[in-house]
């Protein structure tokens, strides 16, 4: 661990070494990039979106290159909770950083079912995924309508004794409506935004890039949106929030911490460059450093919004 | 294998043909570790465009440290890649990937467009290989003097007859299996001729491996953008189980 | 006008030489572009976002670069219906293609009185903008709630001869809802999309880089967004639609075509390149020779979704 | 003043200074048009940024055609445009904005940093002008060589008092406007300047012209991003209206 402490947080019982995690989908189970961080330094690995049974993910191409952001539609492939505890989890909790599990489901009790079979040791927090835009049944219609996704959220809680993050989709009306609903259901800690809905065609055949037709949106394209989003859910909740979408240097991390994130999830720009969250790491330090803050937790929500605006 | 990712120096970039080029870089640690049939992932024009372009790895010095990769001016990402010359730097990251078997003693390459990029490689590292490769036109065979090297026959194909036999390679196949006696074929071009070639090696009783391409983002098996399903039913990743699988595990 | 008519499109009883508009705010009143474009190869200049009232528009910075796109936080700076109706207007009218009004308000009798005065001859259609998140009152609440947008959309029928086109919001959790209702309404077309509300931060003063704290993003980022929404809207309106949201070149307004729009507009790639219209307007020109189509309307929502898709 | 967009090939670039650079570049039909004060915007990167850069016209050479822009490497824009060479193309948008006034016949030209750029421009425009400019320090005031074929006198002030007399510019104003008796004030520069400038040139009863700056998007009059607010209460576009407008439209 590196002996500077400034950027130590806390959500909820989890202490992350670093504010900067890896977000869900992205970074795999963490060891794909065994090569390229030091995950003590990293505050968390969200490993890929988690089912109650495995998944084969959506047919056809799955990922588009856009201006400034990528479109994906994997579509949750994964191999399911149970093959993810006997053959993963034993490996990876090794890693001496937390193992946060992203979980989706298609009803609140199967979220629930999910919940009790990841309450096991080396699992140090869950992330409910109410808002896959890539699958039918992944969870968009929990992560835009609120009753719904209070219910979702009440079941993990009920289920667990790990920290639940509620992930929240940011392709609604309102994000302050859902931030409020998983903080009122008991949410431990919010994360968002995960992708906004897209799509791409190819002008020549004039089909969908993508097999699944519609993608989610991700990388530095969203960050204006992504750091909106944060700064409505900080004025709103009081759980911590961890901020993400389309972070690609410390100085965008930094941004989320201003307005409002205890920590910040790194996605799409794991492609670009796989030792990113550790670059950031490093500028993080810097810039507390150079303003003399001892410690990143002084950033969090300190926005100075002058009298005249909202 | 070690993956790494460094600012490459570009050592030389070299125009093969119309739109094909040839561009060797310094990267030390990709080049001791790189196995043929391995790609990198270049990352372009200085992060201008956010995902990187995978390509395989067409040669390896050891002793300069150097890899050298061959490509195809086909979109945006490949356009800016023409733009470097020596001096300039390319951030690289591999090796990625599995790579062809170097069990076979007496192996035949059949190779297709730019498919032939990571051959050439494999040719270079195998005692005794013939190679089959097809192409539009003679002026896209400038390959033929790339592998003559390392081969001992070379057989070509060109849709319009201008060199070589006239007509598609995978239609000399079964001709050139009968004249030799191979113990694996390794293939690497488009998706049906790689296909059919499958097959023939099938019905041949040869081994055979091929390379599979598939649109990536992380190069690194963490992101699932490159599935594949084999023929049994399973996921593979083609950028971390691949891209060179056996035929019959892809298919039945 | 170019002899060639594959361009010409109709909207309501709108006839536009070509497909390709100037979106509002971002071409002025037209004759800002005078030295890069022939109007006459237009569809039409979508003049800035006018009130009953003059408005001041925001305070402080309002502009913000972005990775691939922009914010603005202009908000709805004017000079007011009357004084354009006197002073703007009968020069532009004399340019020899349509002039749509871009039209804003705070309550749905407003928007009426705003259509009625706007009644004159020389406006060819009017753009009802429900969706501005740059004011307070600049109707984003119409342009997220059905009701208030339906309300809006009869109000302005109600007293005006010219074609309406309500302009949608993307900052919804449903685009269909808001094209439902605004159909359902009486609207002639619908154009979308406005901005996504965004915001950036000055990570050395901790504020906001907009005076007005938020701002609406638009540009090349927006684009699989806007895509996808278009393609929601076709498919659930029989009104025309016209697209815009990132169009930089023929080949994205290709894009939206097949998505299912009758007409496209462009707005932030103005600022890049002043001559981008024309551009658009013959590599669409090209793009329908080249593959043998006698109409641009031939390529309205033709996109061939495999059956797999959603 | 009819404006244009052109691919502008790139005829000379050099620095003048730690991160401040004169680019030339070929483009006659601005050169034409443009009068002093007013500015073009740049393309940066071939549209790698989607905003253009606005920036001063510091020279022009009406028989090459060619203009010249002086500007201070700041952020990611400006540092793309260091890397233009000769025969590069920049895609360049102007003249734009309003110009100083030519009708002075004995100026006093006052520029701070950068402010000084489109001044050099108009001091080679006018007759009879004296400068009075002012820097941080020495290094930066390679603009007394740029300016001293142009005026008649040259006042100069360095923070440190490395070159010419220590302190502010603007705190040598007063003394200078008793010394020489001068028709019109001329100033470009950091906006406290210009305020105090301003207000200098009331007191004295001198007419007084400033250059506003506003981040721009559009550079047309189109947008509204670079509104600016008058003294009486309207407001104005910089990018059409001015940049350069009488200072006691500005301030009361
Ligand atoms: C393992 C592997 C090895 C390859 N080796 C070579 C090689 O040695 N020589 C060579 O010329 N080409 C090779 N390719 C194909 C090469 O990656 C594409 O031609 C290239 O990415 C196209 O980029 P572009 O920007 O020019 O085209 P664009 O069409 O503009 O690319 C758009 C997007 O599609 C993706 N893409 C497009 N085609 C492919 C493809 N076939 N595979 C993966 N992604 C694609 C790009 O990554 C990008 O995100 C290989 C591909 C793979 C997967
Ligand atoms: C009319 C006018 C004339 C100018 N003339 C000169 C000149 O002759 N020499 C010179 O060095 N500089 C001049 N500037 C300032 C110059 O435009 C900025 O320094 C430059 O845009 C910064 O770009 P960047 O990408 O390097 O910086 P960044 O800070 O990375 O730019 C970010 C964004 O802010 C905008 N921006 C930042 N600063 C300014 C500014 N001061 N004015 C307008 N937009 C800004 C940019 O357009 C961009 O959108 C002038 C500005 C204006 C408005
Ligand atoms: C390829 C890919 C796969 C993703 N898979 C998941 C997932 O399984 N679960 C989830 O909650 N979010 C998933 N996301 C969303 C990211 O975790 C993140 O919220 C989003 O991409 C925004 O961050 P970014 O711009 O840094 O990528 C995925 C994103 C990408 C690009
Ligand atoms: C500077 C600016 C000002 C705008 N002003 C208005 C406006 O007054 N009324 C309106 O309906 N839309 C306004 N818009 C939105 C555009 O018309 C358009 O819907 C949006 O920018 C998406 O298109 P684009 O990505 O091509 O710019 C404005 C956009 C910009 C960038
Ligand atoms: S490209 Fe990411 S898993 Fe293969
Ligand atoms: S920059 Fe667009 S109006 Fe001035």
């Amino acid at each position: 661990m590196n002996k500077d402490n400034s950027l130590c947080v806390k959500i909820a019982d989890l202490t992350l070494n670093t504010p900067v995690l890896a977000a869900s989908g992205t970074f795999g189970y963490g060891e794909e990039f065994a090569d390229f961080v030091d995950f003590a330094k990293l505050g968390g690995v969200t490993v890929k979106g988690t089912t109650l049974k495995p998944r084969r993910g959506n047919k056809g191409v799955r990922v588009a290159e856009t201006p400034a952001g990528m479109l994906n539609s994997i579509g949750l492939q994964n191999p399911g909770a149970e093959y993810f505890i006997e053959n993963i989890l034993p490996r990876i909790k090794k890693l001496p950083t937390n193992i946060i599990v992203n979980i989706s489901a298609s009803a609140a009790d199967e979220y629930g079912e999910l919940a009790k079979i990841l309450d096991v040791d080396g699992v140090d927090a869950l992330e409910v995924n109410v808002s896959c835009p890539n699958v039918k049944d992944g969870g968009i219609v929990f992560g835009t309508d609120p009753k719904a996704l209070f219910s979702v959220t009440e079941a993990v809680k009920k289920n667990t004794k790990k920290p639940v993050i509620v992930k929240l989709s940011p392709n609604v009306t309102d994000i302050k409506i859902t931030a409020k609903a998983a903080e009122d259901a008991g949410a431990d800690a919010l994360s968002l935004i995960n992708t906004l809905i897209g799509m791409d065609i190819d002008i020549e055949t004039r089909q969908p890039i993508l097999g699944n037709v519609t993608g989610g949106l991700s990388g530095a394209a969203v960050l204006p949106v992504a750091l909106y989003m944060v700064h409505e859910a900080y004025k709103t909740v009081k759980i911590p929030i961890i901020g993400m979408g389309g972070i690609t240097k410390a100085e965008d991390a930094a941004k989320f911490f201003i307005a409002g994130a205890r920590a910040v999830a790194v996605g799409t720009a794991n492609f670009s460059d796989p030792g990113v969250t550790m670059k950031i790491v490093v500028g993080l330090q810097k810039y507390l450093r150079e303003r003399n803050l001892a410690s990143i937790g002084e950033l969090t929500g300190t926005l100075a919004v002058p009298k005249e605006g909202m | 294998m070690p993956k790494s990712v460094t600012e490459a120096e570009v050592i030389s970039q070299r125009q093969l043909a119309q739109n094909v080029y040839m561009l060797t870089v310094c990267a030390p640690k990709i080049a001791y570790e790189a196995e043929p049939g391995m790609f990198v992932m270049l990352r372009i024009a200085d992060g201008a465009m956010l995902l990187r372009r995978p390509l395989g790895i067409a040669d390896v010095d050891l002793g300069k440290g150097t890899i050298s990769i061959i490509y195809r001016q086909i979109g945006g990402g490949t356009k800016k890649l023409t733009a470097l010359t020596s001096g300039d730097c390319v951030n690289t990251l591999g090796p990625l990937g599995s790579s062809f078997t170097l069990k076979a003693v007496r192996p035949l390459i059949i190779g297709g467009g730019l498919g032939l990029a990571p051959l050439l490689y494999y040719a270079k590292c195998v005692e005794q290989s013939d190679v089959l490769m097809g192409g539009r036109t003679a002026s896209e065979m400038f390959w033929t003097s790339l592998f003559k090297p390392y081969v001992k026959n070379l057989y070509v194909t060109t849709d319009d007859g201008t060199m070589g036999e006239q007509g598609f390679a995978i239609d000399m196949l079964p001709q050139i299996l009968t004249k030799n006696s191979y113990d694996c074929l390794i293939a690497c071009g488009p998706p049906t001729m790689m296909q059919l070639a499958a097959k023939i090696a099938k019905d041949n009783d040869l081994p055979c491996q091929v390379s599979l391409e598939r649109r990536m983002a992380c190069g690194l098996g963490a992101c699932l953008s490159c599935s594949v399903d084999m023929a049994d039913g399973r996921q593979k990743k083609v950028c971390q189980d691949g891209p060179v699988f056996w035929a019959q595990e892809v298919w039945a």
